[in-house]
């Protein structure tokens, strides 16, 4: 990662307008999907990410269950449009690794061994991209599971921070991952105060690295609160119609 | 290898009441045979394609994304671009979706779409032609199946069509040497037409459009016409494993235009200077 | 599609020197391989086209079979020598949506329901390709599953028509297939009077698609003769070979 | 990974009057130890292919098509063609032959063949080169097993070679420039040999030529020579899983020599002028 | 799809006895929280390779071979040579592997020893760009794990920092017109940097470092730092399913520097003028 | 195959200084690996090839196994480092073949029918190529399923021969591999008299090929003197320790 041209300005303020500490706007549109058992369209920035459950189901091939719990089998996958240049339909390595990485941090907190035997089916397309896609798919796996009624141990908030001129950044937009100096995606579940997802790659001191995990749990929270609203307010809504 | 696919269960209760609703004429949602369910569409929604359009029918929706790279001519066709239609139908659309390559279905589905836009010859490919023989436009478009819910055909070429209408190319100047030079200018897509689609499904012998789910699920096949604005048929095909009597495709045949002309007006009403949201209804 | 040359004469003679309603030669040779349970070799014009059947056999895996009926598992594909360019062995997609379609239109033909939880297989082999090859692969088929003995509620015979300088011609040879301006391959059972397969690509009015579906019927009438004398020259062959 | 694959099941009694009829030098179809079963070819049959032969060894059918395109030479042979052979095992040819990619059979099949022609040196390859490191012609030898009745390396060998024989390519005129002009002229491929591959199938260390379907199902092992017309060896392999005794091998090795040169005058007979049929029979 | 995998089955006994162990500081191979297994490399030891190393951690053992090869620059970074890393979980290492492509582990693995070298600036890309935008230097660094004893993550990052250090590549001249002549002259890799990577293993919110195979399958969850030599931090990777306090990531970062400089004077101390087996112990 | 250099010269000498019956120097490694059941560094010339054994262990899937005896699995891959060009990581049909061939060659020798319902998997890891790889690979498979444990009707040894400058010559180099006129690897089991895997490509007179059998059979008993010396001397180690 190099620095090709200014994002963060004199006042502190980035290319979008936004402060170093700001997020994006965020869309939360629970129950998007009409067959799917859970289902949000999530929108952050410029990020559209759809993520649906199905489940707990039957498991095929019978030999993959597990007696104990439920197994879980997540897809994380860009959409051919959803960047710049068009991306090839076939899976990247990268969407193998992210569906492994998405996958690790849901099985923590999914209480899978109330469903022994079963799978739960977890799919994370992302229908427009503009970076931190992975903790946005997070945040939409949690979202969509709640919306399918799965018992989860908390909530899990994704949100990624950065390192752009030499500043720690939350929630790094398209411009910041590509030409900043380090990009780290956390994911973080407020109730048991845990990390389920860390990564990072680029250069950052320890003492930045302190301040950026730092600066991730308090993105993470911001996060939270929107998932809490509208979870809330579609149950709420519930509660309304069976009145 | 094609392999026979055990049908979805639909309950028998459920399969008679449809039955004899249509021997009235009546549908299990209370369509009429000819009736088209809600249609509703936004275009430009995906700002990092060159078009797109979200389509929903009834409960199905379909997403085309379309995307403008610049490529090579095929060699026995130097003088036209290259049109690249591929359809995903998602998992998360119906549980009966597996992940994976695009199988049997979906590829004769995208193959459909791109038959429909290339026979009514939609698209001017020779207006995609940079330099003849060896620049041109690919025009890539990707149906994406994000929710299920029947009639799979006629959502996806009505988004396809809607999305490359919305779809804008940069221009390029060509010096005298062959080198490109990107302009900011950037123009509509050149179109020649509009196909519409119309889907029928049939049991024992009684046929309507816009087969919802559960009517689906139960259909012994499916026929669909595609036309041009002008009433030419560009595209037929039946799907599944039933069979038809020949009578009975004339017929469809000439309802499918009449409903073809609803449709048209519906897609084609708000188009000028209008990226929104966009609802009508085809029925009735 | 592109006119380029004349396809039809001032006097209604086509390139190959057919009237337009003429069917090229068609040969049918039963029982061509030693070890399939029926097969054919079919040729119109310059088709060569290999159909086998194996079954009912045993199903593997088990979890495909079902419980009232046979399935069915259908393979068309061209040798990488039936084309004018050498075709890559891998399948296309073409391939892929022609063994869908030719199993689509056997489906409803075959008696499936005689033979619970087995499986019949069919292969379609075009060995040269000269235009309509899906409509001569399902003829091929029909005459295999009878070769070898599978009950069926008709014999199905396929041929395509087109639209040829404006005129709907049957059987389409491989210059009017490249360079007419519609192709019509459909499957008809004379003795249901049904249709199995129908597709269209092109333009036609909608005059010429009812023009073009009864020439096609009429067509699939002659393909008929020729498969049911083939078959009763067969059967009484073997009469004679039993007295 | 190559895996065992369970042997299909021969009758015991089969298995056991195999065994006694060939102690006394006798087969289950009543030919001798060194007797090749009814060999016959038709070349030209694929018009659409630059060359062709459908060749049959008892119940044995194999079909090679031979396509020749222009490409590029390889890296380290600037000056010489490029040779491909592919092998297809059709699953209309054998139930045990699964649907799907070349396997392991496949595979090593084609690369026998392969083996066979180019180390013969059959091709000229240095003929093929039209402007060296450049162009050239590549010659794609598709092998299409149609019916499987044992025995199908020497078939394949065979026909291959009979393909060869019958191909012929188009003529190019290369300027200064080295542009590449297409002619009207056709010319035979250049050939140097004509190699003719001879297989022994060994049970309980009794071996015989030319095993048919129920004796390959039955024999411990094979042992496949390729001959040159000079009765030069070009290719060995031993299949599957036995074991052979090192005097066995060179037994095979001179009886070997004497079959092929039966096979050799049957397949170069009536080669001059003649692309019909062509029936003759090297056994006995 | 990414889908849950049974673990290992680890005896409760031996389970229970490792918790007992580590609440008192002390683990099942007697090591102290804080130390490593034993680390030892050769280099050079694949003289096809362009750079090799062979280094064992505990029973973990990773074979890293370079190929440097010509090729093209990405179009975005004209001015950059490529940097490919590929990560086999052989078969023989673990019963546990699959044969077949590389599956998730194996490509996270790759990505992360990709990371661990890309952000630490190892190798200096730009000194790799032969013709800027036409020509440059493509360096495959493939990872080989031949015996798995836990932590292959550490392993492969120490290995294929090893294995580029150790890598030679042939100089080229380029001419006016741009044409390439290879010398013979060789040179080291320019290299920037030498990355550490540290690995804890994480079970009741205890934490200790390079998990061997036993406590690696019983460990909730893992944390890998990768550090430059002047403690910065280049890549940073929870692997596996469990939960960690935000506290203690930053306890393990900054033990993990202390480690970190103990393993990279253990990597660095026997280089210069020395390609041969180097055997250090970080631990204690 | 064509004659570029000289290959040997008139003093009888080869490119590498052997005289054209001599082996390159071998080294065996046994127990190389720690978890595999039994394993082998195998050098020979510039060849390193590791080979290792797991099983006899259960079979998945089920259907696959044999009720009368253990089926083997064999892979043979070459590393992408392993040649002067870097090779693809994905399998070629050379390595399909071989794995196949050095598969072949193990099942007379492996007593399978002591294992039923089981499977034995073979590992050959081609760490450095130069020449002769498979017949080396199933050098290597015999020491490490003697390491196993496994028990063999007998060792089997393996050992290419060839034709350079006109000489039949034994273990061919790389340079002799490629400029060599003739390949010929040969698998030999001492104790048996007898052949297990035989193949060979270029050109041979047929008194030349006499000659070749003979030569690899002698090589191969000197190959065979190294594995015995190799496993006595574990087995002793092991003896030793029991004491």
């Amino acid at each position: 990662m190099s620095t090709k041209r200014q994002l963060i300005n004199e006042q502190g303020i980035r290319t979008d307008g936004r402060g170093v500490d700001d997020l994006r706007p965020i869309k939360i549109t629970l129950g998007y999907l009409t067959h799917a058992n859970g289902s949000v369209l999530y929108e952050q920035g410029k990020n559209k990410i759809l993520a649906a459950v199905f489940g707990p189901s039957e498991v095929h091939p019978k030999h993959t269950e597990l007696p104990d719990r439920a197994i879980l089998r997540v897809r994380y996958r860009m959409a051919p449009f959803s960047t710049e240049e068009r991306k090839s339909p076939a899976p990247t390595r990268r969407e193998i690794e992210l569906s492994m990485v998405i996958r690790n941090a849901l099985e923590s907190v999914v209480l899978t061994e109330l469903f022994p035997r079963t799978v739960i089916d977890i799919f994370v397309e992302v229908l427009q991209a503009d970076a931190g896609t992975r903790v946005a798919g997070v945040t939409a796996a949690a979202l969509a599971l709640a919306d399918a009624g799965i018992p989860m141990r908390g909530i899990t908030a994704g949100c990624a921070v950065g390192k752009a001129d030499g500043k720690i950044v939350c929630d790094l937009n398209d411009i910041e991952d590509k030409e900043g100096e380090a990009d780290m995606p956390v994911a973080y579940i407020p109730t048991l105060n845990k990390i389920s997802l860390l990564q990072m790659d680029g250069l950052m001191t320890q003492e930045e690295f302190k301040q950026a995990l730092s600066k991730a749990i308090n993105s993470a929270m911001k996060v939270y609160q929107l998932q809490v609203n509208a979870l809330k307010t579609k149950y709420i809504k519930r509660e309304e119609v069976k009145k | 290898m094609s392999i026979t696919r055990e049908k979805p269960v639909v309950s028998k209760i459920l399969q008679k009441e449809m039955l004899e609703l249509l021997s009235n004429g009546v549908r299990i949602d209370k369509r009429k045979l000819d009736e088209y369910r809600k249609i509703s569409y936004q275009t430009g929604i995906i700002e990092k394609a060159d078009g797109s359009a979200l389509l929903s029918l009834g409960e199905t929706m379909v997403l085309v994304g379309v995307k403008v790279e610049l490529g090579q001519p095929f060699g026995d066709t130097p003088d036209q671009g290259v049109l690249v239609v591929n359809a995903e139908l998602l998992p998360l659309a119906s549980q009966t979706f597996e992940p994976g390559p695009p199988d049997e279905r979906a590829i004769a589905l995208a193959r459909y779409v791109d038959r429909s836009i290339r026979e009514s010859n939609m698209v001017d490919l020779k207006s995609l032609v940079i330099v003849p023989g060896k620049v041109c436009y690919v025009v890539y478009v990707d149906v994406y199946v994000l929710d299920y819910g029947g009639n799979l055909i006629d959502a996806s070429v009505l988004a396809a069509a809607k999305a490359l209408e919305n779809t804008k190319i940069r221009k390029y100047e060509v010096d005298e040497n062959g080198k490109l030079t990107e302009t900011e200018n950037v123009e509509n897509l050149k179109l020649n037409d509009f196909p519409i689609s119309v889907t029928f499904g049939i049991i024992n012998n009684k046929y309507f459009v816009d087969p919802n789910l559960e009517e689906e699920q139960t259909c012994d096949t499916f026929l669909t016409f595609t036309y041009t604005q002008t009433g030419n048929i560009c595209a037929v095909m039946k799907n599944e494993q039933g069979l038809i009597s020949p009578a009975q495709v004339i017929e469809m045949m000439e309802l499918g235009w009449k409903k073809a002309k609803e449709i048209s007006s519906l897609m084609l009403g708000g188009q000028k200077g209008n990226d929104q949201e966009n609802i009508g209804n085809a029925g009735s």
